[in-house]
């Protein structure tokens, strides 16, 4: 008895449900699948901005490299430590540069990496760890070492120090190495405006936090700057404190794919390793990716994805490195700039691959814009 | 194969077998011819199940040889035993609930048969021969006790056994069923089968049996013939001293009333049928009320939903004048109701928990253990002084009150638990089987101090399987078939076999049967 | 408790494949009405089915191991800890030899898992989860120690394999381009089918047909042969089982060890997921713990965890895809659905389960009317609030292996 | 003696076992055990390690008695995890915003994370005991869950401020601080370190001399013994987890009132599965939990020691990992055995006082 009044209920749906089957939809909306166009031929783009006056942007004048014989450097790695092609390796190379340039005898540099998930005395301990060790100057590398140096720092106000990524520590001793991250994102945000097709491009955040949110803002403005009814489709894998997202190439795979499918043709991560899935969906559609960080295209991990790597943000945390430690060795940390930003090339794009060379004169355009100040570039997304 | 030798279908001789701090069987030796029922007595404790264990491979002896067919064997697991032709159908069923009456027979004899059409054509066969009237595709969970014993013995047909081991077969059964089963047992000893028929009750015994070992204390004390051994003698074997009994002496009932319940019922769960409909008892200061019935009807349910362990879906439960029908366990408890459950290791006690612990369960928020206040201080000095007082007054054998549960014999666990809810004054004792599993000296001792009480003024709600126990203990006794109470019984007139036909509903009436 | 039959057993019940059918049709009616009405195409597009079965493929590999370890009686809540060590196998395997090495690899690392926690649970009779998750742990330090010790000397990262070639994808070719003409036709219901079953019939890998063929395989083992009966009469009643002859403590450990080696499996299909370079440190993200939760989901049957693991894999699949306007849309299919279930009750005459549905349906739709979207934070955890929310609703339905979690020694029966 | 035997003898082998097994995987890796050893040991009396042991222990310690609640009634509260982060983030917020005089201050954090803790908590609690959901399966939902509702909270537009590139709460005042003891250069001991203490005698009298404990360690044992007695299941399933939650609440605020003083992005997590695993190895017993977040404590601070000498600081990952396995192990053999050795001697005192008797008579 129930079984048939089961049966008759689920014909009943079945049957008006087939009634409307065959109606075509209303498809007024954005068209999924298939990669269709949506509005290609529309992508109205603006000329690049005219040189300012005084010519083409000039880096700001070079400090001659100094004699670091006679340092003792400790640097210490956030999560991933040397390898994680990504800031911390960019550290490394800074270091190493260093090294080869300054004459840093590498017997006299220490490096030690923080492990996940770990309590600020960790942290703490493993600054006091290289202080003990006479290691001076020190660098910490990644904001999370913020609290623990403020720490140290005071604790040992002989020691230099410097970190990476964050400037909410002010002590005397401490020298913050920030970047303008959103100005290199800006750039890659006009190089994706200018090479999309479809006029809709990507962006794939690793963790929703503010330093990620940087690189989509910079991108967003650079792209709008180009094409101002350019689509950017913004996606982060996992919301802020879960940092799983910066590890989960599968979910990079998928989110990534997801944009493709909906009509975008290039896009950016800001992702970590998670940005491997990213990479790997672009070659799948073959369209293209804008890597970050590091040069990604030469990251030899990524070769088989690097034809879809038209450039990378660059954030030249070596060359923060380097330059702080050509100040230390020259007892001047005055000359360092307050944020490495394009006019001292800590921030930039890469250009391997030789996949944005017909497009460099915009991009240097933009670039002299933004030193002149002429364009300004926001730090936060603005919906 | 010596022809002599294989007169005998088993022949067990000097098996021994320890466990921590008990012999259990102790030098036995035991010979069944081919073709008979050989009766194995012995009292609970007796160390009949750990010697049928042996016989099936599911233990192993510490000394002694098995022979089968008067052929040497040593039985490694029960494969071992059933591979040499014996089976074995288990006093507890050996049934997963949750497979398929088929799949309980096949398992592990998926090799005869496969477990394809042949199979089910075979199993279909053996359930005609013992009655089984249902879908071998259903989950033996929707079975009844009778049909879910008809499958334990399908599965040991199943295998070809030729020699069955019954553990008491019949304690689930009333009286009607036993004299089925029996009439099973005699067709198919005329076809060759050899019975090894443990129990207790000797009259079935003596009905059934060819010959009967007598095994007490873990040694076997003799064989008799059943066609001359009278009960007494063989109980007088058993016990090895006289038989103890449970008959009350004169009436202490009074008129105060200590427990009311009316229209009891408990729904079943999700939409089943009721489990309780419609139950009315009074039980009254000094009187021993009997619940009779076959297991399954609804008596741990009853008892259950008036501990307040199980919600009423609706009726009152009273005692002494008050309402108690939406009090929690605990209140019922403090209001004065003690309760000895069916089975004390799942019910009673906190088996790894030392004995003055076990004093507190029930018990955790009144004197002597609780120093009562907010926080609910617990006593643990006058916990022990009081479990010393009844290891003292209910002579439980230990060491000390600091000895886990777990480390007690049966009996004596139970002494504990019967001391223990007699602690305090209780109205009313409710009583579920109380001297199940227990020794023949811990029988008596629990029967004379239910007595005792009784003839303070407690009232008790006796359940029992056994009818003995309960014709002898009982004032008045009510018993209960499909979740009601059907019929009305004097413990003065009725017999066992009245009382059976009652509790099948095979009297046809629900009116008093005297 | 109660003895007492509930029906009469002389008759089996639905069939199972009637009631699958109907709730498969049902949830794909809904969920055509809801792209429709709200416009969120994204919910039955190939894509979306694709991402699905992506993530959906460790999480039922995890929940087929719980199956076989709690089918034998065993609890499984150790099986984050294989997969991490299944991950590890197949990256270092997989580097060396190849894919399928990848797979063998993961398979047998998984397997070792599961044959400490058979040690432990069934040897000396450890509570299950307390060594499950002891297994996690060591599972977490053993590879985060061998990949410094092993793949940092080659891959030059402490926390990375170096690259595993993965396997290539392929489609059921003329099939899926029919279909892909069907949905971009935008036929109601019709597109929505064409979207989901296109899907599954491209980017497809061995492993996606080795997951999907496991389930029908351990249906069959486990329910139509011997071997199967012997081992699920071991989580149902192993003293039963062991008075039969059956080898229960064998039996235990083979479904431990296969346990352990499909979780296995399923790290080495994270490890040779599309998009992946290899072995990556906590690229389980708790996976191993969802496919658990997939299989409760799915009353430890093959079926219902297929069904777990892709509600959570679609679930999973949309939120990243589609972001918090689609996880939104779910929530009118939700809508729907509480209504559907409301009338089915009203007709079944159980006014109470009926009333909670059309409450819990208004209340949704009264979330769906007063948001725009669903914001990122909850959206990115939406399959976890499903489980939760279904778990709420379904778990007094559920039928868990009788003598599952419980202390089996030999020869204790009585 | 016997007592001493099984409480002592299971986690002596199993330490032993297990960094008998850390030896083995070092000397195949080419590192040395000796040195990797010592390292660690002198580690303890560097900088303010010893203190950061004290204080990590005293975080471990509250996690695992929050744990042990559970587990002494056979729960499985995983959720400790979400418990607590969510539980600091709340009362991190909430005391950024309150202006109060100082104890009162501190005070009212701590009950709000007590309550952010026992409510989450809760909502397994009354899953558990009115749906019959497992509380292991949604207490990992929970976790989950918490993250984004974590992650929601400190958004810059709800109760967030932006630090930089981190993002933390509001910051407390200074009356909502818990002051620690400051040993100079070698560190600060936080004040929770007491309150860690006095939690730990609040749990072992709770559980030794209250009704509560009796009923909890009774539906522990056999959950229908204690319902025959009188227990009601449904009620401690609901108040033992509340409880655990209670004290989950707690764990996040040494750091957040000692140090932090705010949450942040970066604050710590897997406490509580550190929680799971010292519960583990001190066998819910408050000393013994005590001795277990203390050897975890010094595993976790002393093993920064080792990146000086070039051994792989995982090893210890697996020192943690195979201790908890092997000290259930043993735990459980010891058990056994102590079990059977009680019932045979029960048996033999019973004897001889039958023999005994049988004489006099």
């Amino acid at each position: 008895m129930r079984i048939r009044r089961g049966f008759v209920l689920a014909a009943a749906v079945l049957t008006s449900a087939l009634v409307v089957v065959g109606c075509a939809r209303d498809t007024g909306t954005t068209q999924p699948a298939g990669g269709g166009g949506t509005n290609a031929g529309a992508c109205a783009r603006n000329s690049a901005p005219p040189a300012p006056a005084g010519g083409a942007a000039s880096a700001a004048p070079a400090q001659p490299n100094a004699d670091a014989s006679g340092l003792k450097v400790g640097v210490a790695f956030d999560i991933g430590g040397r390898g994680d092609a990504s800031f911390n390796d960019a550290a490394g190379a800074g270091l190493d540069r260093a090294i080869s340039q300054l004459g840093l005898a590498k017997a006299n540099t220490k490096e030690l990496t923080a492990g996940p998930n770990e309590s600020e005395d960790a942290a703490a301990t493993r600054l006091r760890q290289l202080v003990s060790d006479g290691y001076n100057p020190i660098i910490a590398v990644g904001f999370k070492y913020a609290t623990a140096l403020k720490t140290v720092a005071t604790e040992s106000p002989n020691t230099k120090f410097a970190i990476v990524d964050d400037s909410s520590v002010d002590l005397p001793n401490v020298t913050p190495l920030v970047f303008a991250e959103e100005q290199g994102s800006f750039l890659v945000g006009v190089a994706a405006a200018l090479k999309t097709q479809t006029c809709k491009i990507g962006f794939v955040g690793g963790v929703e936090q503010p330093l990620i949110q940087k690189f989509q803002a910079g991108y967003v403005q650079g792209a709008k700057a180009v094409a101002p009814n350019i689509q950017v489709d913004v996606d982060y894998l996992t919301p802020a404190g879960d940092f799983t997202g910066f590890s989960d190439p599968a979910k990079g795979q998928v989110v990534a794919t997801g944009q493709l499918d909906s009509g975008a043709d290039v896009i950016y991560h800001a992702a970590g390793a998670s940005g491997q899935g990213v990479f790997q969906a672009v070659k799948a559609a073959g369209k293209s990716a804008i890597g970050v960080d590091s040069d990604q295209y030469n990251i030899p991990g990524l070769a088989d994805v690097k034809d879809v790597i038209i450039t990378s943000m660059l954030k030249r945390v070596d060359v923060a490195v380097f330059d702080y430690l050509n100040a230390a060795a020259a007892g001047n940390l005055s000359t360092l700039p307050k944020t490495f930003d394009l006019k001292v090339d800590g921030v930039g794009y890469a250009t391997s691959g030789g996949k944005v060379d017909d497009i460099a004169a915009q991009l240097d355009a933009y670039k002299a814009a933004i030193i002149s100040g002429a364009i300004k570039v926001g730090t936060a997304p603005t919906s | 194969m010596a022809t002599s030798a294989a007169e005998f279908a088993v022949e067990l001789s000097g098996i021994t077998k320890r466990f921590p701090g008990v012999v259990a069987n102790d030098d036995i030796h035991l010979q069944v011819r081919r073709g008979e029922v050989h009766a194995l007595c012995g009292e609970n404790g007796a160390g009949k199940s750990t010697l049928m264990k042996i016989l099936y491979g599911m233990q192993q002896p510490d000394e002694g040889t098995i022979s089968v067919n008067g052929e040497h064997v040593r039985f490694r697991s029960p494969s071992d035993a059933i591979k040499a032709g014996i089976g074995m159908v288990h006093q507890h069923f050996m049934l997963a609930d949750n497979l398929t009456v088929a799949e309980n027979i096949l398992l592990g004899a998926e090799g005869l048969l496969g477990i394809g059409g042949a199979a089910r054509r075979r199993i279909a066969e053996l359930a005609g021969t013992v009655g089984l009237d249902v879908d071998p595709r259903v989950l033996v969970e929707r079975l009844g006790v009778a049909d879910r014993q008809r499958v334990e013995i399908i599965k040991v047909l199943y295998r070809g056994a030729r020699t069955v081991i019954l553990d008491e077969p019949t304690a689930v059964l009333v009286p009607q069923e036993v004299g089925e089963l029996f009439d099973t047992l005699r067709a198919m000893r005329s076809d060759g089968f050899t019975f090894l028929f443990i129990s207790h009750k000797l009259d079935e015994v003596r009905a059934i049996a060819d010959s009967i070992t007598v095994i007490r204390r873990g040694m076997s004390v003799g064989t008799a013939d059943p066609a001359s051994v009278t009960s007494r003698q063989l109980a007088e074997m058993m016990v090895g001293s006289e038989l103890p009994s449970p008959e009350t002496r004169d009436s202490t009932v009074t008129h105060r009333e200590a427990l009311r319940v009316e229209g009891l019922e408990l729904a079943g769960e999700s939409g089943a049928r009721p489990v309780l409909t419609g139950i009315d008892l009074v039980v009254r200061a000094g009187e021993v009320l009997g619940i009779a019935g076959v297991e399954g009807n609804g008596q741990t349910e009853l008892v259950e939903t008036i501990m307040g362990m199980r919600r009423a879906s609706s009726g009152t439960v009273a005692l002494a004048g008050r309402d108690l029908s939406h009090a929690s366990t605990l209140e019922r408890r403090e209001a004065g109701i003690g309760y000895v459950p069916e089975d004390r290791t799942r019910h009673g006690l906190l088996a790894s928990q030392p004995l003055w612990a076990n004093r507190m369960l029930g018990y955790q928020s009144r004197p002597p253990v609780s120093r009562g206040g907010f926080l609910g201080l617990l006593d643990r000095g006058a916990a022990r002084r009081d479990t010393e007082r009844i290891v003292a007054e209910f002579d439980v054998r230990t060491p000390s009150v600091d000895v886990p549960a777990a480390a007690l014999s049966g009996g004596n666990q139970q002494k504990l638990v019967v001391g223990r809810e007699l602690s305090g004054d209780p109205v009313l004792l409710i009583a579920s089987h109380p001297t199940r599993g227990v020794d023949v000296g811990a029988q008596a001792g629990i029967w004379e101090e239910l007595r005792r009480a009784r003839a303070r003024g407690l009232a008790v709600l006796l359940v029992s399987a056994d009818l003995d126990e309960l014709i002898g203990l009982s004032d008045r006794i009510k018993v209960m078939l499909r979740g009601t109470l059907v019929a009305d019984a004097d413990p003065a007139t009725v017999t066992p076999e009245e009382l059976g036909a009652a509790m099948t509903g095979a009297d046809g009436s629900a009116e008093a049967v005297v | 408790m109660s003895a007492a039959p509930q029906s009469d057993p002389r008759r089996p019940r639905i069939p199972t494949w009637v009631r699958v059918v109907s709730v498969v049709a049902a949830g794909v009616v809904i969920l055509s009405v809801t792209a429709t009405l709200t416009g969120q195409y994204q919910l039955t597009s190939r894509g979306t089915t694709q991402a699905a079965v992506l993530l959906l493929l460790p999480i039922l590999f995890a929940g087929l191991g719980g199956l076989w370890s709690e089918r034998a009686g065993v609890i499984n809540i150790g099986l984050e800890g294989m997969m991490i060590l299944g991950t590890w196998g197949a990256a270092w395997a997989g580097y060396q030899w190849g894919p399928w090495a990848a797979v063998l690899g993961g398979i047998v690392l998984g397997a070792l898992g599961g044959l400490l926690h058979a040690v432990a649970t069934v040897t000396f009779n450890v509570n299950h989860i307390v060594s499950g998750v002891a297994i996690t742990l060591l599972g977490m330090g053993v590879t985060k120690y061998l990949s410094t010790l092993l793949f940092e000397p080659i891959s030059q990262n402490p926390r990375q394999s170096p690259r595993v070639e993965a396997f290539n994808t392929f489609s059921v070719q003329p099939v899926a381009d029919s279909l892909a003409s069907v949905e971009s036709q935008q036929r109601v219901l019709l597109s929505d089918v064409a979207g989901l079953l296109g899907g599954l019939l491209s980017g497809l890998t061995p492993l996606v047909i080795i997951g999907f063929a496991l389930v029908p395989i351990s249906y069959l083992v486990l329910w139509r042969t011997r071997f199967g009966l012997r081992l699920r009469s071991c989580g149902e009643n192993p003293v039963a089982a062991e008075s039969l002859g059956v080898k229960v403590v064998t039996y235990k450990y083979v479904g431990v060890v296969i346990s352990g080696a499909l979780a296995g499996l399923g790290g080495a299909a994270l490890t040779l997921n599309p998009g992946q370079l290899g072995y990556l440190e906590g690229q389980t993200g708790g996976r191993g713990y969802i496919g658990l939760a997939a299989m409760i989901f799915g009353n430890w049957r093959p079926g219902g965890l297929l069904a777990g693991s892709a509600l959570f894999g679609y679930v999973d699949g949309v939120q990243l895809r589609a972001g918090g306007e689609a996880v939104h849309g779910l929530l009118y299919g939700a809508t729907i659905l509480a209504v559907g279930l409301a009338v089915v009750w009203v007709a079944r005459r159980r006014w109470r389960a009926a009333l909670i549905a059309a409450v819990a349906g208004a209340v949704v739709y009264g979330v769906y009317y007063s948001i725009d979207t669903v914001p990122r934070e909850f959206a990115a955890y939406a399959p976890q609030l499903v489980t939760l929310l279904v778990l709420a609703v379904a778990s007094q339905r559920l039928r868990p292996p009788a003598a599952i979690g419980l202390e089996y020694r030999r020869g204790e029966g009585d | 003696m016997t007592r001493a035997r099984t409480v002592l003898l299971p986690p002596a082998l199993a330490i032993v076992f297990a960094a008998l097994l850390c030896a083995v995987a070092l000397l195949i890796s080419g590192d040395s055990p000796v040195t990797a050893l010592r390292v660690m040991v002198t580690q303890v009396g560097e900088g303010t390690t010893a203190v950061d042991i004290v204080n990590s222990g005293a975080i471990y310690y509250i996690a695992a008695l929050a744990v042990a609640i559970g587990f002494q009634m056979k729960l499985f509260n995983i959720g400790i995890e979400g418990q607590y982060r969510l539980a600091a983030c709340v009362a991190a917020i909430v005391g950024g915003a309150l202006v109060l005089p100082p104890v009162v201050h501190t005070l009212v954090i701590i009950v709000v994370a007590a309550v952010v803790g026992a409510v989450w908590a809760g909502i397994a609690a009354l899953l558990k005991a009115y749906r019959g959901v497992s509380e292991v399966i949604s207490t990992i939902m929970l976790n989950f869950i918490a993250t984004g509702l974590i992650a929601f909270l400190i958004r810059p537009d709800s109760f967030g401020v932006l630090q930089g590139n981190n993002i933390s709460t509001a910051p407390i005042e200074p009356s909502g601080h818990f002051p620690g003891i400051s040993f100079g250069s070698s560190g600060t001991l936080f004040g929770m370190v007491a309150v860690a203490v006095l939690l730990g005698l609040g749990y072992w009298f709770l559980l030794n001399r209250t009704r509560f404990g009796f009923e909890l360690k009774a539906s522990g044992e056999s959950p229908t013994a204690a319902t025959a007695g009188g227990v009601d299941a449904r009620r401690m399933v609901i108040i033992a987890l509340v409880l655990s939650g209670a004290v989950a609440g707690l764990v996040g605020l040494p750091e957040l009132l000692g140090r932090d003083l705010a949450y942040t992005l970066t604050s710590p997590q897997g406490y509580g599965f550190t929680g799971i695993a010292v519960a583990l190895l001190g066998r819910n017993h408050p000393l013994g939990i005590a001795l277990g977040a203390l050897l975890w404590a010094f595993l976790d601070k002393s093993a920064l020691a080792l990146d000086n000498v070039g051994v792989p600081r995982e090893i210890v990952l697996i020192m943690q990992g195979s201790v908890v396995l092997s000290v259930v192990i043993a735990y459980e053999i010891v058990r056994r055995y102590e079990l059977a050795a009680e019932q045979r001697r029960v048996a033999a005192q019973l004897r001889s006082a039958a023999a005994a008797e049988k004489v006099a008579s």
